[in-house]
């Protein structure tokens, strides 16, 4: 059984220069529970590993406004005006990665591989720099895995072994940074009872998820 | 009763969204970007029996629902509400990806800051001035079956076509063809060719607004809006 | 819509020689239906990469059995005694892939990456020949890409469009050997009408899917 | 009533397999090979919430059910049917292995053929006899946080405790421990430490049916197979 935690505990368990994955596509399927808590508490110098800087309001869009980000790594920022205020006033710095190169580091780094041999990139910008290795006479770029401290993530159900599902687009990125990270925490919108979820319904199996967010009493 | 349209007075976005859902074959996967190439999706059939796939998951994505049957949890790849047809699934980001990698989607259409006489695109960043980010457009041009760039042909006076791109890359396979409303063009080995001239667009006029060598081989037809899809 | 064919289609459809990909852990999850059919067709020179030779009455085994197969790809042999005699007979090449490998090249074949850079092997007869990278410090093994002309595959359910399910571990290979063959052939337990599978439970999208085995009359 | 219990008069087998069960820690992950590691599971008390996991994708099998309960649909790596305690998922082939390689695997317990005094397991093939193949056991070696070996001491009246391994190795990844019915033995730095013997059997016994040079430092205390996992 994991332990079920509150949003305190959170804030408590995460430092201030944390390397951590959050979740979410333009803010669906992002914890925002525990965005809103991090950003409430005033952590200083994040590194956030996220798909995209979402708008003001929803995604990462909280914890940038609030001033705790020094890095953000993930592949889209266009929506978001103060991500691209505080890159260009240099407060925060931003890592580009090719949305299929970023996910695809981040299985890696929680699967156990030594990088990620892709197509994807070469001859741009996202080359300079980077190692290439040829495979039966073809050229891909080697990007390597990516890893963080914690992984902040949001379920549709969980259950007291901690077994999450997600629910349609919601899914994204994470049963991906559920392997990635040395503490996974998940924000469900439903806690269930053990063996309500189905064994092939499971898309995190619970051995993978550290805490779950307590119910509001 | 299609005949009654006067395809010189629709709006260029619409003009470009239906030439490009006629390039579109049936039971294909298709994904479509942000802005003119979502428009591409009004103008097909939908015994067609295609599917529309976002960066994000979704395979199979229709028509954004009547207000108060939207649901947060189904967005496309700008987290707009969708609704999702018969026969739709919903998977992860790295599986998304995979298809999108692997060869498995059909066509991407996609917008474009430049296209140059080589058939790249460049569409994620000007440097300097505004940084949107690749998303996913480079893991889509690069892997895809066929990429279309949909686009108005200029952007504050400027041509969006031109001879070698300044603007970074997004990726270096060249493209199969640039749809604007002034042009079909499709970049082959030995130059930029033009397919096919806008409704009321003489070729001459095409030239003067692009900043690329044309090829023009013999006469070039009007995009004919009429057929359809 | 996807054409549902019959297995005498599917004999017809798979020529002598072919590379095939076939799912199953131990017979699990294998399409029975059409090892049969291709057993009792008399195929010749077939590869096949599976997981394992499993037993002579499943799996894989009826293939090898009937003289079909000349090469096997895969990581275990140690039941099947037909396999064992063929391969010291020489009529039987064997190449093993640790099962982890075997699965992430595969992987990599359908997902469009150079290859898979792994741990496992490393130091090991299954380095012999193998290039190695160097990774931020780490040494892994550079394994190719997998791809076949055509991988037979088994699902629970199935729908006109080609949506598949699977069932708890008769999952195993099915929906990783759906993306990385020029030709996919599912059979499945039942045939369900469009819509019935909710988006969340589909394994593998139907664009995946070429051709599904008829329902029996 | 344990202490009734004669240890040194039980299976060899399930000497080895109620001494692995102490290594176990509760809640954690762990994966059982084919023979022997199979037995560790009779051992442990299910209040403990391990999780088992086999290679083909269950994570939380349980034991065999009764006749007419099983589902070809749920077996374990060796296509023996298992039944799904609760909160048990089921994955896909490369999620499986994933988390054997990925370091989320708490411990694998395998058989052997030969361990050397450096801690190498071969257990996948002897040349020129038989060939089972590694199927996960190369993973499952090179990615677990704890590799336990489990297996009789000697085959055919020899050790299987060699110096160096002569048969092919499964990963150049040192195991953290070997338990046999005479022995529990640590491959360390700086050599073999032996650290108990098996019930009834004496530090010389050991020492005459191993082939490796074993390091015996102070006293060896014997198994404690009383003790309550």
């Amino acid at each position: 059984m994991h332990l079920a935690i509150s949003l305190d505990e959170v804030v408590e368990m995460i430092p201030d220069g944390a390397r951590v994955m959050l979740s979410g596509f333009m803010g669906v399927g992002t914890p925002d529970g525990i965005v809103r808590a991090l950003a409430a508490s005033g952590k200083k110098d994040l590194t956030m590993i996220v798909n995209d800087a979402a708008r003001p309001h929803c995604g990462v869009g909280p914890l940038v406004k609030a001033g705790c980000v020094k890095k953000f790594i993930g592949s889209h920022i266009g929506v978001n005006p103060d991500v691209q205020e505080q890159m260009r006033a240099g407060v925060l710095e931003v890592e580009l990665v090719p949305q299929g190169t970023l996910v695809e580091r981040i299985r890696a780094g929680g699967m156990g591989l030594g990088g990620v041999l892709t197509p994807t990139g070469l001859g741009t910008l996202i080359a300079e720099g980077k190692p290439t290795v040829e495979v039966e006479g073809k050229t891909y770029l080697l990007e390597t895995p990516l890893r963080a401290d914690f992984a902040l993530i949001a379920a549709r159900s969980c259950d007291y072994v901690g077994n999450l599902t997600y629910m349609l687009t919601a899914t994204n990125f994470n049963p991906i940074m559920a392997l990635a990270a040395d503490v996974v925490i998940a924000e469900p919108e439903e806690i269930v009872p053990v063996g309500v979820i189905p064994p092939d319904s499971v898309k995190t199996p619970g051995v993978l998820v550290d805490h779950v967010i307590k119910r509001a009493a | 009763m299609k005949d009654l349209i006067d395809f010189t007075t629709m709006d260029p976005k619409e003009i470009i969204a239906r030439r490009v859902a006629m390039e579109i074959q049936p039971k294909s996967l298709v994904n479509l970007g942000i802005g003119i190439p979502t428009l591409v999706s009004d103008h097909l059939d939908e015994g067609m029996g295609v599917f529309f796939q976002a960066e994000n998951g979704a395979v199979g994505m229709g028509h954004r629902p009547p207000e108060g049957m939207t649901d947060r949890h189904l967005t496309d790849a700008g987290g707009s509400f969708v609704s999702a047809v018969p026969g739709a699934s919903t998977i992860d980001s790295a599986f998304s990806f995979g298809l999108i990698r692997g060869g498995h989607l059909d066509l991407t259409v996609l917008g474009g800051l430049q296209v140059d006489a080589q058939g790249h695109l460049a569409n994620w960043m000007i440097p300097g001035q505004f940084v949107p980010g690749m998303g996913g457009a480079m893991d889509l041009v690069t892997g895809a079956k066929k990429v279309i760039v949909a686009m108005i042909h200029s952007a504050k006076g400027k041509s969006k076509i031109v001879q070698t791109c300044d603007l970074p890359l997004t990726s270096q396979r060249r493209v199969n063809l640039i749809v604007t409303e002034m042009a079909v063009m499709e970049p082959r080995d030995d130059g930029l060719y033009l397919l096919e001239t806008g409704p009321g667009i003489s070729v001459d006029e095409v030239v003067a607004a692009t900043d690329a060598t044309l090829v023009i081989d013999g006469d070039i037809p009007e995009m004919d809006l009429s057929r359809s899809v």
